[in-house]
């Protein structure tokens, strides 16, 4: 199971990193999206036990740590934000630029 | 405290500065300015002799001042022989120097335009200010009394000597010279600096008494090499030795004083008196003997013979500094009396002869209009002063008697001749000395003959000129009196000589005897010295013909291409260095993927895979389920990578949210499921959004961008061994469960009884880390904000309208039509509905966050979709003004200031910062139960009231596509 | 209560935020507030320097939970040194932008947002904590890509993006550090965690720990290859913004780099063999590109990336000593970077069009001798060239590298820096020698707020003593890592 | 009046999501209610009178119990269809008049209808036509209208 | 716990979950879009409700936030049904049969079919 | 009975997961958006009742409180994509 959950999370990470990695800022986006998800489950992975309930101060059987969970919910707010940041930028990046093509994005080198 | 008379040279010339500014003030002229200018020097030269009579017997005088205590730093003076040797040359040609840039820039008598130098009637402030500051830094580079003292000054010079080349910036050509000479002495001052560093860091101490005394333990040291090496690279850079002389000739471009002032007496000395200073300490070696004298030796034969090639005054003047420089490096090289003798009386030979031909140059030039050889000519009778002044200095430089530079020379010739001399150095040095000699006799000829005695070359257009105005004659004349007058002093000047004794004596560091007699009888310096006399004299006699062949023939010996390439290269590499930041983020992101993975191999990150246990496959009961959600989310999440159109793989992207969600509740982390949820789904929608923003014709076209098959190997390799580094840890993570946590078992006891809380995430969340949360909802405030000043303002095309201008302009438009959404009154009643729920919804989150799932944020989020709602079913206009209260940022303004003050209200009722309290108990307010109106709550509606402000200026900002674009 | 003193400098900055969005409406009562509130956090600040320097460490647990499980603030002199030296700037940052004639400064949430970044660089100085300092580091970075988003300069959105793109990269890193910390030692408190991996042997998790950590701070510190945002972010930035970002916001990744190495893994030498090579890497390629490039501004960026390079490499070496010259590093480089870009924006404000390409603002110096001289100063500075501050920097980088014998990397930076004459006297000639007939007498950006940065960085230049004894005090702090475990435990 | 036609709805609502029927719960739930109802437009809703309420709540009850009944009733034949391996159907939409004169009565309707299985609203014009897509047009079109002259009836009653 | 309650638990849950599975059956079966939707009504309709109701009996405090869920599902499904059809014929889901009363009125206000999104 | 209704539930959930992949499948192949639309929206609320399931073998309330903000964040979230497929535009 641990391995299942340990792969699945990489192939989430994988899977954004390969979208970020993409000409569309759209995929790319998306990515960003993805890598945000598997963040919050590896988090919760790094927790301490196994839990079987929730945690509550009611339950009665071990909880899951809750402290990750705390973590998760600060991260997925914080990279709920940013992201709707990012749509913004790339609104306006589409306006200015007339492309979505990341590559076409190059104003800016040397 | 007589050390600190030291200070007052150097605040003179400090003092000099502001006047500068003063007497512009006051409207001065020139002249006058450079009168009175000159006087501040002149009063530093004297303060200086007097210091030096001060001296007391043979010790050196030193002021110290603490610095920088920690480091044992100090600023400190040092007045000894040598040090007063220089500092008499620098403040006695500086007055000089000062008074004649007065006359030098005066135009109130204009003669000729001279060769491109601008002549402005006001005063030359920044010159005179420039020059000032200079001299400040040369007279502190000599009377410094420690190394680092010494360098701080020495980088002045290169500053100030910078300022001064480029004094005529207008000019390319003065532009140029004025970066080489940085370029060149800035790159030996860092060589300096770290030499120095070493010998500081040997010897404990940066003062020359105990770098003098140190010397065992830095000639021993098996790093003497390495910072000898830099040390005297310093020195040659700014003393212009071979190869790094080639700034100085390009360094004419400045004004004449500074000319006669940087490149005759002073600046270029700065390496000679370094290599003077330290040679007690780190002279004698073999290494210092070969480099020195083998460098200073081409140096001396490079000068001599670049010089006679020149036409311009200036350039063959400063060849010849050249030539005199590598003679004094050769002679530090020395470890004899006499040579030592030589250096110091060529020293103050050189800066008396070449600081008065440099300033008739300069004569020649603003009364002329010409300093060219090929262009001058016949000027005896029309000038007939400076003809003197010239043909003195000129003589002087010749080495002819009875003139103080023959009396250089013939020192010079007799440690030459000096026995014990190694073997090979013992035939060179006479000859490349007898050789230098008579080329640099033969530039002497050249110049008093071209200028004043040779009929004009262009017979037609004979240079005009007369004797300038005494004020501006007089600083060469009294150089090149001096000249003549110790050479036929009949008695010899005593003072002078024992002067000049304790000068070599510092530099020797043995006493050195000093006699200033010009005749010494018929011995070998002499007969050398009437052998390099002829062979001038013959190159003279067939002056054209050899200028001829050294034109054409002979090469220019120019390390410039060495430069320009070093310079070029240096420009290549920094385009190419340039050229690697390709502007395509793609590339950036996986460098920075690579390099991560890379890092956390090699630092081990990685558990071995002996240690892996193998996998447990307990599929049965909620595993199986969550094995269920992982798969679903695995493969929807390859699916987004896999569906072709945008909107799919948004769709998909959704659904990869749902499961994890799933995943979160089956874990069980209701809490967290709740918010994946609703972040999922505002994910969504802002994603919607943003299609909804970008053109269709755009993403097509990116979709259709192929990437090449390598290409897309090369990412699925990054993104494959990235995931596969994080699936390994988070494999070991969850192997090793369950682990020790040292926080999580308090806040499940103290969750309850502390907060009141029943949910321990809700309790970590707002109580025992709320300050995370407090910057979580501004990082998201600020996210609305950011949105909301891009499309208002910082997007916005010149001319625009701003969005909330089109709102009072615009009448309310709903979309009308029979299939159009938004006229169904189906969703109308829903939206309507949907807003008071979800107030009720937020409002319990909120109240009862602590007791179970939901919390301000998600009670934020989802009253923001349901205006969301309104926006999409009554339109965006129409929605703002049915919700008069919906004003965006001052919610999140609100919401921050009662986070805030939230926090605070702790401190003041003693509780601390951020402390949980319960004001419903303190005032007993009967409360429902379950709800207790406390610090939390109040920090739940802060939450919300900020997520709401942010998340609707994120819905509304993105969502509104302006209408001349859906158009 | 002396712990109180804690919270002004981040509650000022912090309280800053809804202050001035409050009063976007009005214009001038928000600049003056603003002004007034970063002072307020500047002497507040100043305060809390003396404090520590009068009783040790303070340290303040917030909720008033018990050691380790709330979030402690510590101020230990080594984050109240880059307290001190973050509002020192972002006063300077504030100044400028009240006298700046870029439009965003008059954008109604400027200092909403600038505000926001105060408070960011504020907390991740001071907090105890890893989590919380992610939080604030992201706080940074959106604040920062919001305000460069919205720049004059078209290409702001397009910087802003990828910065906001390798950002995510790094906070993305930074929560895979953190977890695997927190799955391997069960706690987030630095104090607690450095108690922790000082009493067990290193695992693989935590090892992991440290390499995503390393990666985040790396990025955040645009350390080479790392670094690919910073040249166009800093570049596009508006001026008052590229100068904090330039000068202070790079200094949270050397932060980061100064807890791991002292408090965190001291024992961990590959780190700060990694940390020596890639500064010289940065040092070189710093060098090079900032001689290579176009655009003032963007040769500034470059330049921090050879001076982080430094920083880097100080941290490397790891002695007392040279951990103390790095901070002396950090502290003047953070003065003298802000007053450059100001300087290099303030000429591009006065260029025909706005703009700091070599190409436009070149001989636009020829109206503005006063900018001249405080550009050769403030390049001199950059340069290490005394009087000026830059030099008791690199002399120290330079003594430090001999004292602990690494003659190697301390060749590789002694010939680097000569590149920093080079580009920084080009840039000069360029804007005050070279001729341009486009070039009109114009107003532009105030001065005064890079005036009041080149005259600290002469003071400091020239009265170094109390900046250095600082620096050691710190770095003496630092090597004893147990003293701060104990001062964040005694106060729990 | 209008204030309590919508917060006592919402009260109640407030009631069912914390579930506890204290006096202090009550109280806050009156306020709670009380504030949102002063958040949201005034919007146009059918007079009230406590004269009328037993009519309403009458009606209101027939009209739950009708619907619950159109919705079994398709739910079995729509069952039916999705079962039968032909797959018989024969799809169209039809225009049904709605027949009330308020927006909220349109509403109700499009509600009722597209809430039993096999009818389903597409489009609502402005006279309260509902265009709706049947799974069976014949039936539907013989069914629909008699069902929508009940519910019609029933939401006369308990809005005019 | 009571018997009945439970039996009538064991109802609901198992009515539900059949009537939704029919609704999935239907959804992937039918034709197209609008067909679909008639099936998936189903599932919100007694599949949701059916299994809330069963919660309402077998978990503690449920009660009335499982009834609360079960009037906002009844009141929102339809609207979304609704929502979804609309989306569909506005852009140009052609309709699977003879009849189509709805198109003459489109006509009217000049509808411009668009190609699917 | 009890024993009856814990397989039940657990059928009952075991058959909602399995919905739940079908609807997917048919979100991820479905012929054009709407279809897809429809697919997310059965996949939403077949999520819910996921939930609502999950809540009673866990017998606790609180799943229900996700579900409850779940369901009407989904519902949102449809009548935004279906605004957007049929107008190009969200509002
Ligand atoms: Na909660
Ligand atoms: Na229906």
């Amino acid at each position: 199971m641990n391995l299942i959950t340990a792969l699945v999370i990489g192939t989430l990470f994988a899977a954004g990193i390969y979208q970020i990695l993409r000409r569309n800022v759209i995929r790319a986006a998306i990515g960003l999206a993805l890598i945000s998800n598997a963040i919050n489950l590896y988090l919760f992975s790094m927790g301490t036990y196994n839990g079987l309930a929730a945690a509550y101060t009611t339950a009665t059987e071990q909880i899951s740590d809750p402290l990750p969970q705390a973590l998760v919910l600060t991260a997925i707010v914080i990279s709920a934000g940013g992201f709707a940041f990012v749509l913004g930028l790339l609104y306006v990046l589409s306006t200015r630029y007339k492309t979505s093509d990341s590559d076409e994005i190059n104003g800016l080198k040397h | 405290m007589t050390e600190s008379i030291l200070l007052l040279p150097l605040l003179l010339i400090v003092l000099g500065l502001p006047v500068v500014f003063l007497l512009r003030r006051m409207g001065l002229t020139n002249p006058k300015a450079g009168w009175l200018l000159s006087t501040f020097p002149l009063a530093a030269f004297f303060i200086l002799l007097y210091a030096y009579t001060l001296l007391p017997h043979g010790k050196p005088l030193f002021f110290r001042l603490p610095w920088i205590p920690s480091l044992g730093l100090n600023f400190s003076l040092y007045l000894d022989g040598l040090a007063a040797l220089f500092g008499l040359i620098i403040t006695g040609i500086g007055a000089l120097v000062v008074l004649y840039t007065g006359y030098y820039f005066d135009d109130a008598h204009p003669t000729r335009p001279t060769s491109g130098e601008t002549h402005k009637s006001s005063l030359e402030v920044r010159f005179f200010a420039y020059i000032l500051l200079f001299m400040l830094a040369m007279l502190g580079v000599v009377l410094a009394g420690d190394f680092i003292t010494m360098f701080i000054f020495w980088e002045g010079t290169s500053i100030s000597s910078f300022l001064l080349i480029g004094y005529k910036y207008k000019d390319e050509a003065a532009r140029k010279g004025a970066f080489k000479s940085l370029f060149i002495t800035g790159g030996g001052g860092i060589a300096l600096l770290a030499g120095c560093l070493f010998v500081i860091h040997l010897t404990g101490s940066a003062d020359w008494n105990t770098v003098i005394a140190g010397r065992e333990l830095l000639t021993n040291s098996p790093l003497y090499p390495a910072f000898f090496t830099l040390i005297v690279f310093g020195a040659f850079t700014k003393s212009a030795q071979f190869p790094a002389h080639i700034w100085l000739p390009e360094a004419m471009s400045a004004p004449t004083p500074a000319s006669a002032f940087l490149h005759s007496a002073t600046m270029v000395k700065a390496g000679i008196y370094l290599l003077a200073r330290l040679n007690p300490a780190l002279g004698g070696t073999d290494l210092w003997f070969w480099v020195l004298s083998g460098f200073g030796l081409i140096t001396m034969l490079a000068g001599a013979y670049l010089g006679s090639k020149q036409n311009d005054l200036k350039p063959l003047l400063a060849y010849s500094t050249v030539s005199q420089l590598g003679v004094l490096v050769a002679l530090i090289a020395q470890q004899s009396e006499i040579a030592f003798k030589a250096l110091v009386i060529s020293i103050l030979a050189h800066a008396l002869y070449k600081s008065a031909l440099f300033m008739a140059a300069g004569i020649i030039d603003h009364e002329t209009g010409t300093r060219d050889l090929r262009q001058l000519g016949g000027l005896r009778k029309q000038m007939p002063i400076l003809f003197a002044i010239t043909s003195i200095a000129a003589l002087s430089m010749a080495g002819l008697p009875p003139l103080f530079g023959f009396l250089a020379k013939e020192t010079l010739l007799a440690s030459a001749t000096h026995p014990g001399l190694p073997p090979i150095i013992d035939s060179l040095f006479p000859l490349t000395t007898v050789l230098a000699g008579a080329l640099i006799l033969f530039q002497a000829a050249i110049l008093v003959w071209g200028v004043f005695l040779a009929p004009p070359a262009d017979p037609k257009h004979p240079p005009h000129g007369h004797d300038p105005r005494p004020g501006f004659w007089l600083p060469p004349a009294i150089p090149a009196l001096l000249s003549l007058l110790i050479g036929i002093t009949p008695i010899e000047p005593a003072f002078l000589a024992n002067f000049l004794a304790d000068s070599a004596k510092a530099a020797y560091g043995a006493k050195v005897k000093v006699s200033l007699a010009l005749w010494t009888g018929i011995n070998v310096p002499l007969l050398l010295s009437i052998v390099a006399v002829s062979l001038g004299a013959a190159l003279f006699w067939q002056r054209n013909r050899l200028r001829a062949a050294l034109m054409t023939f002979l090469p220019d010996l120019t390390v410039n291409r060495l430069y320009d390439w070093t310079l070029r290269g240096l420009d290549w590499l920094a385009k190419t260095a340039t050229h690697l930041q390709g502007g395509q983020v793609r590339v950036y992101l996986r460098v920075i993927a690579i390099s991560a993975v890379s890092l956390y191999l090699l630092l081990g990150g990685f558990p071995p895979l002996s240690l892996l246990p193998s996998p447990q496959w307990n599929l049965h009961g909620l595993n199986g389920l969550r094995a269920f959600s992982l798969v679903i989310m695995a493969v929807a999440a390859l699916s987004t990578i896999f569906l072709r159109r945008d909107l799919f793989s948004v769709l998909a992207l959704g659904v990869v949210g749902l499961s994890v969600a799933v995943w979160m509740a089956l874990e069980p982390a209701p809490d967290v499921a709740l918010v994946q949820v609703v972040v999922d789904i505002l994910t969504t929608v802002i994603l919607i959004l943003g299609l909804n923003a970008i053109p269709r014709k755009q993403r097509d076209r990116a979709n259709e961008l192929l990437h090449s098959r390598r290409g897309m190997t090369r990412d699925w390799f990054v993104a494959g061994i990235f995931g596969l580094a994080v699936a390994l840890t988070t494999f070991t993570a969850l192997e090793l469960r369950p682990r020790e946590s040292l926080v999580s078992p308090y806040y499940a006891e103290n969750a309850k009884p502390m907060t009141g809380a029943k949910d321990i995430v809700g309790a970590i969340v707002v109580d025992f880390r709320g300050s995370d949360t407090l910057i979580e909802i501004m990082v998201f405030g600020m996210a609305g904000v950011a949105i909301y000043t891009l499309f208002h303002f910082g997007a916005r095309k010149p001319g625009e309208a701003s969005t909330q201008e089109t709102l009072q302009t615009l009448p309310a438009r709903m979309p009308r039509g029979i299939y159009a959404l938004p006229t169904s009154p189906l969703l109308h009643t829903l939206a309507y509905v949907m807003l008071p729920l979800a107030f009720l919804l937020g409002a319990t989150h909120m109240m009862y966050g602590h007791d179970q799932p939901g919390d301000g944020f998600t009670a934020g989020v989802i009253i923001s979709l349901a205006i969301a709602m309104w926006y999409i079913v009554f339109g965006y206009q129409e929605t703002r003004r049915k919700l008069t209260w919906l004003n965006r940022n001052n919610l999140v303004a609100t919401g921050l200031t009662l986070a805030l003050l939230n926090a605070l209200l702790g401190v003041a009722l003693g509780e601390g910062f951020f402390a949980p309290v319960n004001y419903g108990d303190r005032l007993s307010l009967p409360l429902p139960p379950g709800f207790s109106l406390s610090s939390a709550f109040l920090f739940e509606v802060a939450i919300c009231l900020t997520v709401m402000g942010a998340a609707t200026l994120m819905i509304d900002n993105l969502g509104r596509i302006r209408e001349d674009e859906n158009a | 209560m002396t712990s109180y003193w804690l919270l002004p400098p981040l509650l000022l900055p912090l309280a800053g935020v809804p202050l001035t969005l409050a009063l976007r409406k009005y214009p001038r009562s928000q600049q003056i507030a603003a002004l007034l509130v970063m002072f307020a956090a500047l002497l507040s600040t100043l305060t809390l320097l003396r404090q520590v320097l009068r009783h040790t460490a303070l340290t303040l647990q917030l909720g008033a939970w018990p050691f380790p499980f709330g979030i402690s603030l510590t101020a230990d002199l080594p984050g109240t040194f880059m307290l001190t030296m973050s509002h020192l700037v972002l006063m300077a940052g504030f100044l400028y932008a009240a006298g700046s004639t870029e439009k965003v400064t008059r954008y109604p949430t400027f200092y909403t947002l600038f505000f926001a970044l105060a408070a960011g660089l504020s907390g991740a100085f001071l907090t105890g904590d890893l989590f919380n300092l992610f939080v604030f580091a992201e706080i940074i970075v959106i604040s920062g890509a919001a305000l460069t988003a919205n720049a004059d300069e078209p290409a702001g959105v397009e910087a802003a993006y990828k910065y906001f793109y390798i950002s995510t990269l790094a906070a993305m890193f930074f929560l895979l550090g953190v977890g695997a910390l927190y799955a391997a030692y069960g706690t987030l408190n630095l104090a607690d965690l450095a108690r922790q991996i000082a009493s067990t042997p290193l695992s693989p998790l935590a090892l992991a720990g440290l390499a995503f950590l390393a990666v985040t701070f790396f990025i955040k510190s645009a350390a080479v290859p790392f670094h690919f945002w910073q040249p166009d972010f800093h570049a596009a930035a508006p001026t008052a913004i590229s100068a904090m970002l330039s000068s202070l916001v790079v200094k949270v990744g050397v932060y980061g780099f100064l807890r791991l190495t002292t408090l965190l893994f001291p024992t961990v030498s590959l780190l700060k063999t990694l940390l020596v090579l890639v500064g010289i890497a940065g040092v070189v390629y710093g060098g090079f590109g900032a001689a290579g490039t176009h655009n003032a501004k963007r040769m500034l960026a470059y330049s921090t990336l050879a001076q982080i390079g430094f920083i880097l490499v100080g941290l490397g070496w790891g002695t007392p000593f040279s951990i103390a010259a790095a901070l002396v590093f950090a502290f003047n480089h953070a003065l003298i970077k802000a007053a450059m870009l100001m300087l290099a924006g303030a000429m591009a404000s006065r260029a025909a069009v706005k703009s700091a390409s070599f190409s436009v603002v070149v001989g636009v110096g020829k109206y503005h001798p006063f900018a001249g001289i405080l550009f050769l100063l403030g390049g001199m500075a950059l340069a290490g060239i005394p009087p000026l501050n830059g030099f008791v920097s690199k002399f120290l980088i330079f003594w430090s590298g001999l004292d602990s014998a690494n003659y190697l990397s301390l060749a590789v930076l002694g010939l680097a820096s000569i590149l920093t004459v080079t580009y920084v006297i080009r840039a000069f000639m360029r804007i005050w020698f070279e001729t341009n007939p486009e070039a009109k007498p114009k107003a532009g950006d105030s001065l005064l707020a890079p005036a009041l940065l080149i005259a600290l960085s002469l003071v400091l230049g020239i009265w170094a003593d109390p900046l250095i004894v600082l620096a050691q005090t710190s770095a003496q702090w630092l090597n004893d890592p147990q003293n701060y475990i104990r001062w964040v435990i005694g106060s729990g | 009046m209008r204030f309590l036609q919508i917060s006592f709805p919402l009260f109640l609502v407030y009631l069912a999501l914390t579930g506890n029927l204290t006096l202090p719960n009550l109280v806050m739930g009156a306020l709670i209610s009380s504030g949102i109802t002063l958040l949201l437009p005034p919007i146009a809703l059918p007079p009230f009178s406590f004269s009328r309420l037993p009519t309403f709540l009458w009606a209101g009850l027939r009209y739950v119990f009708v619907v619950a009944w159109d919705v079994i009733k398709g739910t079995y034949s729509t069952a039916k269809i999705v079962l039968d391996p032909k797959l018989p159907i024969q799809p169209g939409i039809i225009a049904i008049p709605s027949g009330t004169k308020t927006e909220l009565g349109t509403a109700l309707s499009a509600h009722a209808i597209t809430l039993s299985p096999g009818e389903m609203v597409i489009a609502i014009d402005e006279d309260g036509v509902m265009y709706t897509h049947c799974l069976n047009v014949e039936d539907s079109a013989r069914f629909v209208a008699e069902a929508q002259s009940l519910r019609k009836n029933l939401l006369s009653k308990m809005f005019e | 716990m009571n018997l009945l309650l439970q039996i009538a638990a064991l109802l609901f849950l198992v009515t539900g979950t059949a009537v939704s599975f029919i609704g999935v059956i239907g959804f992937l079966r039918m034709p197209d879009v609008y067909t679909r939707l008639h099936a998936t009504g189903k599932v919100s309709v007694f599949g949701l409700v059916f299994l809330l109701l069963a919660a309402d009996i077998l978990t503690p405090l449920a009660t009335w936030k499982a009834l609360l869920l079960i009037f906002f599902v009844l009141l929102a499904a339809p609207s979304i049904s609704h929502s979804i059809a609309s989306a569909a014929y506005r852009i140009g889901v052609p309709v699977n049969g003879k009849r189509d009363d709805l198109a003459p009125k489109v006509h009217q206000s000049a509808r411009k079919p668009r190609n699917h999104a | 009975m009890q024993q009856i209704l814990t397989i039940t539930i657990w059928i009952v959930l075991a058959a909602h997961l399995l919905m739940a992949f079908a609807a997917v499948w048919q979100t991820l192949r479905g012929e054009n958006a709407v279809t897809r639309l429809a697919g997310l929206d059965l996949t939403s609320t077949l999520t819910i009742a996921v939930l609502v399931v999950i809540s009673i073998i866990r017998q606790s309330s609180i799943f229900i409180d996700v579900a409850i903000a779940a369901a009407a964040l989904g519902y949102l979230s449809t009548v935004a994509l279906a605004k957007y497929i049929s107008d190009q535009k969200v509002f």
